[in-house]
């Protein structure tokens, strides 16, 4: 009887530290950024103090989200330091005038409408409330993504299991929640389209 | 001790129970669930910013205007431009899908010989040796245009000019003839009509500019029993127009004629008629009997046109009968008739007759699909999309909707004037090319559309007729600069000329004309090729029946 | 103030031109007609019928009916039959909204609306190659599997809150949010507005002693209302009924 | 598998004679071949969408719903035998307790099998749990339907493992022990189950509004359609459950239990189709005289499309219902074993019929004033998954007769019964 619980037991014990610590890895694929970007040194040299300074609105309440290539191009027409990033930038961007690639970590699916207008004019959240401190960091983490739904690990990561170690999650449950400590009850399509 | 069976099947239930207890399954199912929901081979909408353009639709030579929501720089949804003189915020169906026409599975991309692919040098030779050989014709649909007038100046040195004219211009044919105004300037004052008569005329359903009806139509009370524009339907099969109509009167196919011949001896008896108008040499049983109405059906129709004038008869095909009926009616030049528009004095000369010994022909890609060139010349066919009738040598790729610089000029059966500029919304893919374009190619002296276009509105304001119309216009005072004026040319706005003055088209019309039957569409097929719809047209034919299919019927 | 956004199409200006059909179409991201499709299959979330009096020959009148989703208020028949919530009634605006991304696909609502106005996606959406620039950037393409209806233009819906949002307003600017068959019908035949507000068009067009609703009598509180002024489009109201529809041809 | 067939003596119970294996794989071979077809067809339903069928936008349901509401109104046998022999103690029946049980078994797996392929995204399956509609009867059916199944499979596992090889496995024997004492538990739970589920399928058209023809009042949430889908399902389980036996009886020129039981299960049968048929009639007249015409709908209309026609009504309710009640109760033909089964075979016609009028005829009929009424042929698709459901049933039951005890109890009467 003790060698079949033991046998048992290994087993268990088995899965259980597969699951708990080797599976949350395996399921994300790790991507870098195209560039080197630094939220802290533009704050510092560049004298943007804010969030809104870079990622603005448009007057119809549209948010811009990343500036556009020529947001960058004012300052790095030319090559300002050494770094390989700064070519990288240079060279392959604003020289071609292509659009750099970034891998939005909080990119919600086709299938959200997430209007930013109405969370920031309207309801008066602050940036960091969903994004953390990406705004202060001083390099850019690897984007990780689900290998089965393509989801960022920032939007599904917190997921059922609540895995992950988003700043705050942006699961639809993590929305709900919101929500619901703000007593703000929204239908279906008020969030998705 | 070794490691049996059972074991086996002990440690695989501990994993399973084990594993129950981890993420795994749960985060699984969840996985695969939203892989369902953002399936990689289901496409998504570009993202970028939205913006809304206005233009005009360049399709047929109605020119709606049309108002063009932008996203990520391709147009993703069309409206109406209400403020547009003519369609007034309406559209036909098909605009509302055309942004999608130029994706179309049967767009040309590619210059053909007979069936070969070819490059343009290749057409650019062979039309230049053509020119050099012999007399051009340059085939126009859409006259007026700066391309126009870039196809006419070359036509000038090298050959000729003609228009291919749809059915509802070729209607106005008759008054061209009996008065000599030329057909070009004539228009149809529906705005001011009390009661029309329309044989067979698919007013509601895509006549002339189809919004303009449509719109017409609604606000002047349509379907209320007291409607203010009375629209009285002759036809044999109940056509949507029909079951739209105030009245709709059932007659034996082709006996438009003879109704139109009867009711005017009805108004010839009680005195209704206009001065010298010519009297029918037919009998009112004899009319009765080829429309198979009553007699009293006939005078009944009579009494109606006069009860709630001023009325207009309209019809479908040029049909003499129908003309002399306005004449009758003494619809001609008058409020709410066929009235002239702007100054033009030449007639546009018909494509349904070519020259002899042409050399040539090259056909803008604004003709119909479904006009047929009679000519043994070598035939140049601009086109953006398959589909075009008969016998094409060089087949050559034009630009497709909203992708060129074109000027809107008035609508053919608009009763007053009007301008616009259309400026290019949608990348044209690199292997296309205009007929302006190739033309310019062939002849280096030519001015390209852009300087046409803007001489056109330097001219405009010059002539300080008419006036500027676009939303934001509607309060503002008249631009003082010819820049100004043009800047808003450019962003949408419409001029539109002064209103029809009445009068002024001396109708000379001795005797009833004696072609019953309609003029046959010399050079034009009636079986051709599907035509190019937008795709989202199934919805009208295939995926509901409110509509026949193209290969039946071209909607 | 509680919306109850709603329709008067007036039958007497419908004149079949399906302009509605296709606008709501590339509104809403709807793909072309699958190689195979038909009426049966297609995908019109809003359709136009073609009916008639049932008479013949010179008797014979027709009359063209535009049917889209009815966004019942009581008892929603899909909202009741959907067994994972993918259907709901919204509080704040009176719209069925169907969550295609919730959806099951077991088509229950689709057998439970009386109107016909759901539709299963039976292929995957295609487009031709580099018609996808063409899609809306507002409203996410339904996969295969999954059912889909009129949301009366949600999405527009969204453009006007977010509108309002920047200009630190609560509330929509009406003349901001107009679906696009209501946009697109070159007779405006359909009027469009919330039927709570009573000095709305609609509200006031619904009142007219010549507005009906379809299948009145089931209890659904249909928001779409017709208008006809011949009795024989407004006898379209009751079920069919071969009986009385000839009753009706004799008077 | 070769060497499984060869060997295949040692897994067949002592002394029952079993026919040979060569023998056995010949009947098997056929209905082999039907369960791959079928999986072929799923198999194109899954990959290439529901297209592959001919189902549409107005005949949203179609062959396979039909399906699912028949074998799980036949497979009510299961259950309710259950119910007769543990909570209503009436041990005469336990000889074919776990015939049913396999018979339900084989139902119900198979209807769940056919419901992932209907439903166009499959994966999105388990939404129902996390999130549901407690108000919609397809919610209650899914949750019942897939607890059951669970329960069924509780059941079926102590009949496996009273296998002759499977009963040497000391772990395998005591869990069967365990279970064994469980049954009588997961009856009772089975049997709630299966009443609500069966019930709610019922439901499922009953609340449709927008289609008047299956539209009925009820009492509170639930739909006079119900409790006739509850009984009638509970009316023709035992029946056939009888045609399913006297069916192996025939093919293996054996008896299997004995004739008692049969009488027994068609007194049921006849005792529940008797109250059927007047319930349903009650419910017809209500609902022809007040529920549809207090909508608007003219009753008379729905039979006025061939083939649905009046006499339909009459064979339903008559033919398949008062007929086989009058065989299966009057002492006479009950007697008589050809008659019982006669009126058995009526019975299961009588259900099979009801289910196709709920889910075809309702929504072939027009409803609103311009529809027009329907047809719909299925696709060879669905044709096939539906034979291979059935070649499934015929394959696992097989294999259940050869190699389990299904009619285990009855072997010493049985015996008996060929002595005298």
């Amino acid at each position: 009887m003790s060698r079949i619980l033991m046998t048992f037991g290994s087993g268990f014990l088995a899965a259980l530290a597969a699951g708990w610590l080797a599976f949350p890895q395996i399921a994300y694929r790790q991507r870098q950024q195209p560039l080197a970007f630094h939220h802290q040194t533009h704050a510092a040299k560049s004298g943007v103090s804010e969030c809104k300074d870079c990622h603005a609105f448009r007057e119809d309440g549209e948010f811009t989200g990343i500036p556009k290539i020529e947001t960058c191009a004012a300052c790095h027409s030319d090559r300002i330091g050494t770094s390989q990033a700064e070519a990288t930038l240079v060279n392959d961007y604003i020289k071609k005038g292509y659009e750099t690639p970034w891998l939005v970590y909080s990119r919600q699916p086709a299938n959200v409408w997430f209007s930013h207008a109405i969370h920031v004019r309207r309801a008066g959240l602050q940036c960091s409330d969903c994004h953390g401190t990406i705004g202060a960091s001083d390099q850019l983490r690897p984007y990780e993504v689900n290998r089965i739904s393509g989801y960022s690990r920032d939007i599904e990561g917190r997921s059922s299991a609540r895995l992950g170690r988003s700043p705050a999650g942006m699961k639809m449950s993590d929305c709900e929640d919101c929500h619901h400590k703000r007593g703000i009850e929204v239908g279906c399509l008020g969030c998705h389209q | 001790m070794e490691f049996t069976r059972r074991d086996l099947l002990t440690w695989g239930s501990g994993i399973t129970a084990g594993l129950v207890l981890t993420p795994v399954p749960w985060k699984l199912l969840d996985d695969t669930s939203i892989w369902t929901q953002n399936w990689p081979w289901i496409p998504q909408p570009a993202r970028g910013p939205v913006e809304v353009k206005n233009s005009f639709c360049a399709l047929c030579p109605n020119g709606c205007g049309m108002r063009v929501r932008m996203a990520a720089g391709w147009p993703v949804g069309i409206s109406g431009m209400q403020h547009h003189p003519v369609n007034r915020g309406a559209l036909c169906p098909l605009g509302f899908g055309a942004h999608q026409l130029n994706w179309h599975p049967r767009r040309l991309r590619q210059v053909g010989h007979q069936g070969r692919a070819c490059s343009w040098s290749d057409a650019l030779a062979a039309f230049r040796k053509a020119c050099a050989e012999g007399p051009v014709a340059i085939i126009d649909g859409y006259p007026d245009r700066a391309a126009s007038a870039i196809c006419h100046g070359f036509a000038r040195r090298h050959g000729s000019y003609r228009v291919a004219l749809r059915a509802e211009q070729r209607a106005l044919l008759p008054y061209e003839k009996w008065s000599g105004v030329p057909a070009a300037a004539l228009g149809y004052d529906l705005e001011n009509t009390g009661t029309i008569l329309s044989f067979g005329a698919p007013l509601l359903d895509g006549w002339s500019a189809p919004g303009r009806f449509a719109r017409l139509w609604s606000v002047r009370g349509a379907g209320s029993a007291d409607s203010q524009l009375r629209l009285i339907q002759v036809e044999a099969a109940p056509s949507h127009t029909a079951a739209c109509a105030w009245r709709w009167v059932p007659i034996m196919p082709g006996s438009d004629a003879a109704l139109a011949a009867g009711i005017a001896l009805v108004l010839h008896e009680e005195h209704r008629t206009a001065p010298n108008a010519p009297v029918p040499s037919t009998t009112l049983a004899d009319a009765a009997a080829r429309t198979g109405l009553s007699v009293d059906a006939i005078r009944d129709l009579a009494r109606l046109l006069c009860e709630h004038g001023p009325a207009l008869a309209i019809s479908a095909q040029p049909n003499p009968a129908v003309a002399a009926l306005n004449v009758a009616l003494g619809a001609i030049g008058t409020r709410g008739g066929i009235v002239r528009r702007g100054r033009r004095t030449e007639p546009l000369a018909a494509a349904d007759t070519l020259p002899s010994h042409l050399r040539a022909v090259l056909v803008d890609a604004s003709v119909p699909a479904d006009f047929l060139a009679s000519t043994e010349a070598e035939i140049f066919r601009f086109a953006a999309w398959e589909g075009s009738a008969g016998r094409n040598d060089w087949l050559l790729p034009a630009p497709g909707f909203l992708e060129e610089l074109t000027d809107i000029p008035t609508a053919p059966l608009s009763s007053i004037e009007t301008y616009a500029v259309a400026p290019p919304l949608s990348k044209p893919p690199a292997e296309v090319k205009s007929a302006a374009q190739f033309l310019m190619a062939v002849d280096s002296s030519i001015p390209d559309v852009e300087k046409i276009i803007h001489a056109r509105c330097r001219q405009l304001f010059q002539s300080r007729a008419g006036h500027l119309q676009g939303e934001e216009l509607a309060a503002a005072a008249p631009p003082e600069s010819a820049q100004a004026f043009e800047k808003q040319l450019w962003s949408g706005a419409v001029w539109v000329g002064d209103p029809p003055h009445f009068g002024g088209i001396p109708c000379r019309l001795t005797a009833w004309p004696q072609s019953a039957a309609p003029v046959a569409r010399a050079g034009w097929t009636a079986a051709w090729p599907a035509p190019v719809l937008p795709p989202l047209a199934t919805k009208l034919y295939q995926e509901s029946s409110l509509r026949e299919p193209p290969e039946r019927r071209a909607i | 103030m509680n919306t109850r956004y709603g329709m008067v199409i007036d039958v007497d200006r419908c004149t079949g031109c399906g302009a509605c059909m296709i606008a709501c179409a590339a509104e809403n991201n709807v793909p072309p007609a699958a190689e195979r499709a038909t009426p049966r299959t297609g995908i019109t979330p809003m359709l136009v019928h073609t009916v008639s009096n049932g008479m013949e020959g010179s008797l014979k009148r027709e009359a063209f009916l535009p049917v889209a989703c009815m966004q019942c208020e009581n008892e929603t028949p899909c909202v009741k039959v959907c067994p994972q919530q993918a259907v709901e009634v919204d509080a704040s605006t009176g719209i069925v909204m169907q969550m295609p991304q919730r959806c099951l696909g077991c088509r229950y609502c689709m057998t439970a609306c009386p109107y016909h106005a759901r539709y299963f996606n039976w292929w995957d959406p295609a487009w031709p190659a580099g018609m996808e620039k063409s899609l809306n950037p507002g409203v996410a393409v339904r996969m295969r599997g999954v059912v889909e209806k009129c949301n009366l233009c949600h999405a527009r819906l969204h453009a006007a809150q977010e509108k309002a949002a920047a200009a630190g307003k609560r509330e929509i600017d009406p003349r901001d949010y107009v679906p696009a068959c209501v946009e697109a019908c070159p007779t405006g035949a359909i009027t469009f507005g919330s039927l709570a507000d009573e000095n709305c068009a609609a509200a006031r067009a619904a009142r007219s002693p010549e507005a009906f609703r379809l299948l009145a009598r089931l209890g659904t509180e249909p928001k779409v209302y017709y208008r006809s002024a011949r009795a024989w489009v407004r006898a379209l109201a009751e079920p069919r009924n071969e009986t009385r529809r000839k009753e009706v041809q004799r008077g | 598998m070769a060497s499984a067939v060869l060997t295949d003596r040692r897994w067949i119970a002592r002394g029952a004679k079993r026919t040979s294996t060569s023998r056995f794989a010949l009947w098997l071979a056929p209905w082999t071949l039907l369960l791959a077809l079928g999986i072929y067809a799923a198999g194109l339903c899954l990959y290439y969408g529901l297209n592959q069928t001919n189902m549409d936008n107005r005949f949203a349901f179609g062959l396979w719903i039909f399906l699912d509401l028949s074998v799980i109104a036949l497979g009510a046998g299961a259950f309710f035998t259950g119910f007769l022999v543990y909570i209503l103690r009436r041990t005469e029946l336990k000889p074919i307790l776990n015939a049913a049980v396999v018979l339900g078994f084989i139902c119900y797996s198979g209807a769940v099998a056919v419901l992932l392929v209907d439903v166009g995204q499959p994966l999105r399956g388990w939404f129902t749990f996390w999130h549901p509609n407690v108000h919609s009867m397809l919610t209650e059916v899914t949750f019942c339907i897939s607890c059951y199944l669970l329960v069924l499979t509780l059941e079926f596992i102590p009949v496996i493992l009273r296998n002759r090889q499977l009963e040497k496995a000391a772990p395998a024997a005591v869990f069967e022990y365990r279970l064994h004492h469980l049954v009588p538990v997961l009856a009772g739970v089975g049997t709630f189950l299966s009443f609500f589920h069966q019930g709610s399928l019922g439901g499922l058209y009953g609340v449709l509004r927008g289609r008047p023809f299956a539209f009925r009042e009820g009492f509170s949430v639930w739909p006079s359609t119900f409790f006739l889908f509850v009984l009638s399902a509970i009316a023709a389980g035992p029946s056939f459950l009888m045609l399913v036996t006297a069916a192996v009886e025939k093919l293996t020129g054996r008896r299997q239990v004995p004739r008692a039981v049969f009488r027994r299960l068609g007194f049921l049968s006849g005792v529940l189709l008797a109250a059927y048929v007047a319930a349903k009639s009650v419910d017809t007249l209500i609902w022809l005289n007040v529920t549809s015409p207090s909508v608007g709908f003219a009753p008379w209309e729905y039979y006025a499309y061939p083939p649905f026609g009046s006499a339909l009504l009459f064979i339903e309710i008559v033919v398949f219902g008062l007929l086989p009640a009058g065989l299966l109760l009057y002492p006479r033909t009950a007697s008589s074993h050809r008659w019982l089964l006669t009126g058995a075979a009526l019975a299961c016609s009588g259900i099979l019929l009801n289910r196709f009028v709920m889910t075809v005829q309702t929504l072939a009929l027009p409803t609103l004033a311009f529809d027009e009424f329907l047809r719909y042929i299925p696709s060879w698709q669905e044709v096939a998954t539906f034979g291979g459901l059935i070649g499934y049933g015929v394959i696992v039951f097989s294999l259940s007769y050869r190699y389990l005890p299904l009619f285990g109890e009855a072997k010493k009467e049985d015996l008996h019964v060929s002595r005298s």
